[in-house]
């Protein structure tokens, strides 16, 4: 029987085979967009029925290989990821539709990949059990590597070490299911959170740092994230906005999946470690607070604004898997909440940025500047994007992040708070330099003409920051969805209202926030205009400095080194050991490969004969039994 | 003696009577040579069917020259056995030798490797293995030779010391068995391996056994031929050597650790034997500096696989061995038709996919499933074995993570090459493809995506090859039904 | 690694191997071989077959697919070395002629050299020798006459049809007894006295198609070398 | 069995065997320890011998007849004769390889001029010149193939 997951998956499969025969069509977007709009209903439609008390919604695909079953279906925590996932989707399809689609020379790549992509992901949130969870995952590792190695060049580079990343992920992930087979008998879900509880401590350890380590990878938790930003950074503009809002939320699709619905909080918790105090949970959650902190003040180093939001997508992640790790119904309410809002103004802010690359060609920030009066929208979104990124009210990452905050304050772990702090700080000093370097400051003469982006690629950044501030300031939209994912979880639900959460100490009602807020810049603005109006307008270029006039081809813009003082500072973590470490991994593997290719190389090989009989027959000799 | 039992032998005899002949049809001219090779091994393609339909759980075992068992040489017939048959006379039908590499002489080889290939799956005596080993092995060399490339000389010579050096070694062990068994029948070995083989003469034996049938199974360290072999020999040559040929060598040891030898030390042995020759050969082609090389150190990295899954106990390992060796059968030899064509540096392969679209994407389905990337055979391969391993736990955990650590070098090295035939040519363009260059190869690639589809049946079929080939107990029975 | 660190290394192994390999032959029975199989071939192989060389019953009889094999591995020799060969640069061969002493011992030598050989081929079966014997001893007798006079070539093409007639042989004989319903290579004919020269059935047949077929191979072989090999 | 016969037995058995492994040893140092490809096919063949003296060995008995019979006398105590037997074979198995060596040694000479085994090994050594490192994982390190081949040419 075909019922609504097979539908969606079928038309997930159409679309990419359209999409790659007739993707160097002019309307391939318009295309996408109406294929991924009827994706998303369909999505709509199985979260209907899930809120509707159905536990998982199935799919009549299913198949038995050497005794293995393989099955999907969707439950609550899929739809929710399958939801983001065709929304993302929907809006790439939609700036890729009109002028974006004609100065692109490999469109059929871009659209094909992109819907390959959407199918990957729609498999992997809809997999039943575990080997069908393996097989999603090496297809999503795959279609987003054929997405970023399209450009070719430094975009090559970077997905190949992307792949290699992935992929010793991925092997991680297929030795922990192969042990879950071992221990438990089966690849069923069901089976392996029945059984983990009894499982040896060792097993229980392997499998927490196999998982961590695989689905890690795909996160990009500190030390695997060295390959994220420039992947990312590379990928053609739709493709980077996709890849930055959803593509690495697999990996948290999947922790949240093996860590908190199959073996749960309070498994981990339990899980000590022998002379601290730390267990696996509290262990993993110091790896989150170091991956909030430290790839956001690399993305504070920055110079590219794409490489600059890439790292920032690291360091937002960290949020997200830490409030999913707190594992109480606020927290996980924070962490998924926080997915959704990410992706929203992440994707928001990365179109921005890629219409300014569109526009100006370049998007190195010491080469920008001055962009708001020729851009305005594209300002408006970017300004809307960075305050969601800082998490600052009325924009929906204060939400999330608050709640974020406030379980982590329930369950008394200031000190996370407090790395949750530092991290926001980094935010915030690094969204100030991305608006400050493009848009504030003196505009640069070759950029005098630039146009504002064209209404295909303007709109569906508005929509994207319009979303952005109606469930910041309506969050209890959000958070219904929320509540579906949540109740596949079996934590419990975080009781929410239109505009907030109430808790017993203090609640949050954003509806009066957001009024308080519009109020008190009413105030502002009357203030502003009515009694100490000063300003009038001038050219860009009618400057002066130390009262000297600055000509339009002086350039005292001031981009370079934005944060000195503070660059001295952590210059040390900058550069730190991670990237050693993997240089010395290439290292060893190359000597190794002279190594093993030297001894092919000897001339005399009936040597190596001989002394593997001397030395076998010596082995025989110690260990036979005689 | 089951119906199909006389059939078992003709395999072997037909291609070799083929081969008395074809000097002879030859005269008449040498097309006619070529379209009578080509059908005796078609027709051993259909023997091999045969035999696989016929036997079921009960294989099938025929005394030749009707001296019962153990004292004549027996033939026995699994499906294993069926499917290794069918496979190498497949594999030489698709890289039957081009005229210009030796014509009625390399067709001659390649008759004779079939025959003595068969025999080798086929036998069930010690020193008949012996004597077709040494078919397959001659055959090869004369084979290696046969580009007319000045390197291939040197290199056949250099495969053939450690060929003919690894033979007496395997001559050596069977003294060995023989002296303390008194017998050189596998299944009357086998009744008597746990009273007199189980000491240090057994092990011994097993040693010498292993790294003279080594030789041709590319384990380390006595594969040293193997680069410049594959590199220098006709690519058809190299597509059987690689494809085929190698894993026959590892049916014997199959057979030897499934009937003779199975006290944990030899398995042991066995397994660090495999560990290295996974590394080696895994790190060495990161280090290859030509498709031919780099394929050639795979190829050694793969049997290692086989090897591997030879020491994981019971019907799994035998099934992971299988599965691992008819994938690496499909998947080789594809990758040696490509790099026939794109010979020479690395470097120079930039721009190879606008030039040659379809093989490029055949070199990345390929690489894919090499690399074990679901839904394509090579995963379902190593789940297998890797499945197996972990069952297993102990050092076979251990060696599982030796792969996958290796399987990660893997795909940098394969995937590197990708990399470059997707960048724009910097200078010259790599070599373009006739459709008739690269046929072998899409009737290969076709082959591994029909198996994709068909994954499931495949997987029960060869399963159940694996559990009758595990069965030592019924193998004694069949051959010796008088002296259990 | 430099050449005596190698020779130095090889020798450490080498003893090690002698040493190792010593206690290991030491430990089996020498002179109480086991005979499983031997002691009961023994016994029944003049019944069975009727050759009164044991050793011939076994390599025609209980081990002839061994022998079939063993005679493959020539023909596969022979045709990889005329493959090799065939490119080589024949042409400027030194081709002096041997001295006259040679090329009349030659002569002498060829009718006697055949005669040997087929006798000890034929009598295989009953006294030491047999096809591979009396074979060498043939193809030696063409092999004579090349080595007195290099500029007259054996006849490749005569070699190699006896070398397929005799190899086809083997196997059809092998083959005549499937069509009978007995398993490949069963003896047939009568067995006869034990001791006669016309005993043991096919054995003797198939021992002649071995001498034949070993006889020309190797001939043909050594010819093929003789006839490149001059230059270097 | 007769103790002299025993103590014969013994004295031979050492003395076989020890010839066996002598001559496996003595071929194997040709095999590695020379240069000369000619030299390790001469070593080859004296591997094979000593492997075929072994073989033989196993099947002696002391006191024993050889495995024929003579007169229709059936009953007296004959070696084995199965390893005579498969030394038959072996040998021929070995003038085989040893020929189709043979011929390969002749083109060898021929095509580089040369049969020392370190002059062959540099020859098919001859890779394509760029050492092509990894892209996009480019390595710092030397490039070691050239030393490695310095080292076992030189």
């Amino acid at each position: 029987m075909i019922g609504l997951l097979d539908t969606l998956l079928v038309l997930a499969l159409l679309t990419t085979v359209g999409l790659y025969v007739f993707g160097a069509n002019r309307f391939a977007g318009y295309i996408g967009m109406a294929a991924y709009a009827a994706m998303t209903v369909i999505v709509v439609l199985v979260g209907q029925t899930l809120s509707g008390g159905e536990t998982a919604v199935p799919s009549a695909m299913a198949f038995t290989v050497l005794g293995y079953p393989m099955t999907w279906r969707i439950d609550g925590l899929g739809w929710f990821f399958a939801l983001l996932t065709t929304g993302a989707g929907f809006f790439a399809a939609w700036y890729m539709s009109g002028e974006w689609n004609e100065a692109q020379p490999n469109k059929r790549i871009q659209h094909g990949t992109l819907a390959l992509n959407v199918l990957a992901m729609l498999l992997l949130v809809s997999s039943g059990d575990f080997l069908s969870l393996f097989i999603g995952w090496e297809i999503v590792s795959w279609a987003a590597f054929a997405m970023m190695t399209q450009l070719g060049g430094p975009a090559a580079t970077a997905a190949l070490r992307y792949l290699l990343y992935a992929l010793a992920g991925a092997m991680a992930l297929f030795a922990g299911i192969l042990i879950v087979r071992s221990a438990t008998g089966s690849f069923a879900f069901e089976d392996f959170a029945a059984a983990v509880p009894n499982l040896p401590t060792a097993t229980k350890w392997v499998l927490f740092v196999l998982f961590t380590a695989g689905f890690g990878v795909k996160m990009a938790i500190v030390p695997f994230h060295l390959w994220q930003a420039p992947a990312y950074s590379f990928t053609p503009g739709a493709s980077s906005s996709f890849l930055n809002a959803v593509s690495a939320r697999m990996g948290l699709f999947a922790l949240t999946l093996v860590l908190i619905k199959l073996m749960g909080p309070a498994l981990l918790a339990g899980m000590d470690i022998a002379y601290t105090w730390f267990d696996a949970r509290s262990a993993l959650l110091w790896l989150t607070a170091i991956t909030m902190i430290v790839p956001t003040y690399i993305a504070l180093m920055q110079t590219d604004a794409r490489m600059l939001l890439a790292w920032h997508g690291i360091g937002q992640g960290g949020y997200m898997l830490l409030g999913i790790l707190v594992g109480t119904p606020l927290g996980l309410a924070g962490g998924l909440l926080h997915t959704f809002n990410y992706a929203t103004y992440q994707m928001a802010l990365m179109l921005a940025v890629f219409a300014v690359v569109h526009r100006t060609k370049t998007a190195d920030l010491d080469e920008l500047g001055g962009l708001i009066t020729r851009m305005p929208f594209t300002y408006i979104t970017l300004l809307m994007g960075i305050i969601g990124l800082a998490g600052l009210p009325p924009m929906n990452g204060f939400v999330s992040k608050w709640m974020i905050y406030k379980s982590l304050l329930n369950t008394a772990q200031p000190l996370l708070l407090i790395a949750a702090f530092i991290g926001t700080l980094g935010t915030i000093l690094s969204v100030y330099k991305l608006i400050h370097n493009i848009f504030l400051g003196q505009l640069r003469l070759e950029h005098r003409e630039v146009k504002e982006a064209p209404l295909s690629m303007l709109l569906p950044m508005l929509t994207l920051a319009g979303i952005g501030f109606v469930t910041g300031w309506m969050p209890g939209l959000a958070l219904s969805m929320v509540d579906i994912a949540q109740s596949a979880l079996g934590i419990g639900l975080q009781p929410h209202h239109l505009g907030g959460v109430d808790l017993p100490n203090g609640s949050l009602n954003m509806l009066w926030v957001v009024g308080v807020l519009i109020a008190a810049i009413g105030v502002g603005a009357l203030i502003f205009y009515f009694l100490g109006n000063r300003r009038w307008e001038v050219s860009q270029y009618d400057n002066y400095a130390g009262g000297h006039f600055l000509s339009a081809d002086v350039r005292y813009h001031f981009s370079h080194e934005f944060y000195p003082g503070l660059a001295r500072v952590i210059g040390p973590w900058y550069r730190g050991w991670v990237v050693k470490m993997e240089r010395g991994l290439q290292t060893l593997v190359a000597v190794l490969g002279d190594l093993s290719g030297g001894v092919f190389r000897f001339a005399h090989t009936p040597f190596y004969l001989l002394v593997a009989v001397s030395l076998g027959l010596l082995w025989v000799g110690l260990f036979g039994k005689i | 003696m089951t119906s199909g039992a006389n059939t078992l032998v003709l395999p072997i005899v037909l291609p070799l009577l083929g081969a008395f002949l074809l000097p002879l049809v030859a005269r008449f001219g040498d097309g006619l040579a070529r379209a009578l090779g080509i059908v005796l091994v078609v027709v051993n393609i259909f023997l091999g069917w045969t035999l696989w339909s016929a036997v079921g759980t009960e294989a099938a075992v025929t005394a030749l020259g009707g001296f019962e068992a153990p004292l004549g040489i027996v033939l026995y017939g699994d499906r294993l056995a069926a499917l290794f048959v069918a496979v190498l006379a497949v594999g030489a039908l698709i890289f039957w030798p081009r005229a210009e590499h030796g014509g009625v002489k390399a067709y001659t080889l390649t008759l004779l490797l079939v025959a003595g290939g068969s025999g080798l799956v086929l036998s069930g005596d010690l020193f008949n293995i012996f004597v077709f080993y040494e078919i397959v092995a001659v055959a090869s060399y004369g084979l290696a030779a046969s580009s007319g490339d000045k390197a291939g000389f040197g290199a056949a010579l250099r495969y053939l010391v450690l060929g003919a050096l690894g033979s007496s070694l395997v001559l050596i062990g069977i003294g060995l068995v023989y002296a303390a068994a008194g017998t050189l029948n596998l299944a009357d070995i086998a009744r008597l391996a746990p009273e007199k083989l189980s000491g240090t003469t057994g092990l011994a034996a097993f040693l010498l056994l292993v790294l003279g049938f080594g030789v041709k199974a590319e384990l380390f360290p006595v594969n040293t031929w193997v680069p410049e072999v594959y590199a220098a020999a006709p690519m058809r040559v190299t597509a059987i050597l690689a494809g085929v040929v190698s894993k026959l060598a590892m049916v014997v040891i199959l057979r030897l650790l499934v009937l003779v030898f199975h006290d944990p030390a030899a398995i042991s042995l066995l397994m660090a034997v495999a560990i290295v020759t996974i590394v080696a050969g895994e790190f060495a082609a990161y280090r290859a500096s030509d498709l031919n090389r780099t394929f050639a150190y795979s190829s050694i990295a793969q049997l290692g696989l086989v090897a591997l899954a030879l020491t994981i106990p019971a019907t799994a390992g035998i099934l992971a061995a299988i599965a691992v060796a008819l994938h690496h059968a499909v998947v080789k030899p594809a990758f040696f038709v490509i790099a026939a064509k794109w010979r020479g540096p690395l470097a120079g392969l930039a721009g190879g996919a606008r030039v040659a679209p379809a093989a490029a994407g055949l070199f990345v389905l390929l690489a894919l499933s090499i690399i074990g990337i679901p839904p394509l055979p090579g995963f379902w391969a190593k789940l297998v074995l890797l499945g197996g391993a972990f069952d297993a736990g102990g050092a076979y955990a251990f060696a599982a993570a030796v792969v996958l650590a290796a399987t990660v070098v893997e795909a940098a090295y394969l995937f590197r090459v990708v990399a470059r035939i997707w960048q724009p040519a910097a200078g010259a363009k790599p070599a373009h493809f006739a459709f008739s260059d690269l046929s072998p190869a899409l009737l290969l690639g076709v082959i591994l995506i029909v198996a994709t589809l068909f994954v499931a049946p495949i997987g029960t079929a060869l399963s159940g090859a694996a559990a009758s080939a595990a069965d030592a107990g019924s193998y004694v029975a069949r051959v010796l039904p008088g002296r259990m | 690694m430099h050449g005596y660190g190698r020779t130095t290394a090889s020798l450490l192994f080498l003893a090690g191997l002698v040493v190792m390999l010593y206690a290991l032959f030491q430990a089996l029975p020498f002179g109480a071989a086991p005979m499983q199989v031997g002691q009961e071939i023994v016994s029944r192989a003049p019944g069975e077959t009727g050759a009164a060389n044991i050793v011939t019953a076994i390599l025609l009889g209980y081990r002839g697919f061994d022998t079939l094999g063993e005679v493959t591995i020539l023909f596969v020799a022979a045709t990889a070395a005329g493959l090799i060969l065939s490119g080589a640069g024949a042409g400027d061969l030194p081709k002096a002629p041997g001295g006259f002493i040679l090329k009349a011992a030659a002569d002498l030598l060829f009718p006697f050299l055949v005669v040997l050989g087929a006798y000890i081929i034929l009598h295989g079966h009953l006294t030491p020798g047999g096809g591979f014997q009396g074979g060498a001893i043939m193809a030696a007798a063409f092999f004579i006459p090349l080595l007195a006079s290099p500029t007259s070539p054996l006849n490749h093409s005569t070699a190699a049809l006896v070398e397929g007639f005799a190899g086809t042989a083997f196997i059809v004989i092998g083959l005549a007894s499937l069509m009978w319903g007995e398993a490949f290579l069963t003896p047939f004919l009568g067995k006869g006295t034990l001791g006669d020269l016309f005993s043991a059935g096919s054995l003797p047949l198939l021992y002649l198609a071995i001498g034949l077929k070993v006889g020309s191979e190797l001939a043909g072989l050594m010819a093929r070398i003789v006839e490149v090999g001059g230059k270097s | 069995m007769s103790p002299d016969a025993l103590l014969v037995a013994e004295y031979l058995g050492r003395a076989l065997y020890g010839g066996a492994i002598l001559l496996i040893a003595i071929g194997i140092y040709a095999m590695v320890a020379r240069y000369n490809l000619m030299r390790v096919l001469l070593g080859l063949a004296l591997v094979e011998s000593g492997v075929n003296l072994f073989l033989v060995a196993i099947g002696f008995r002391p006191e024993a007849a050889a495995p024929i019979i003579v007169g229709g006398v059936t009953d007296v105590p004959m070696v084995d004769p199965l390893p005579q037997a498969l030394v038959l074979t072996a040998i021929v198995i070995g003038v085989g390889v040893l020929a189709l060596a043979a011929a390969l040694l002749i083109r060898v000479k021929e095509t580089y001029g040369t049969l020392d085994t370190r002059e062959v090994a540099k020859f098919l050594a001859a890779e394509p010149a760029d050492a092509a490192p990894a892209a996009g994982t480019a390595v710092a390190g030397t490039p070691a193939r050239e030393t490695v081949n310095a080292g076992s040419a030189s």
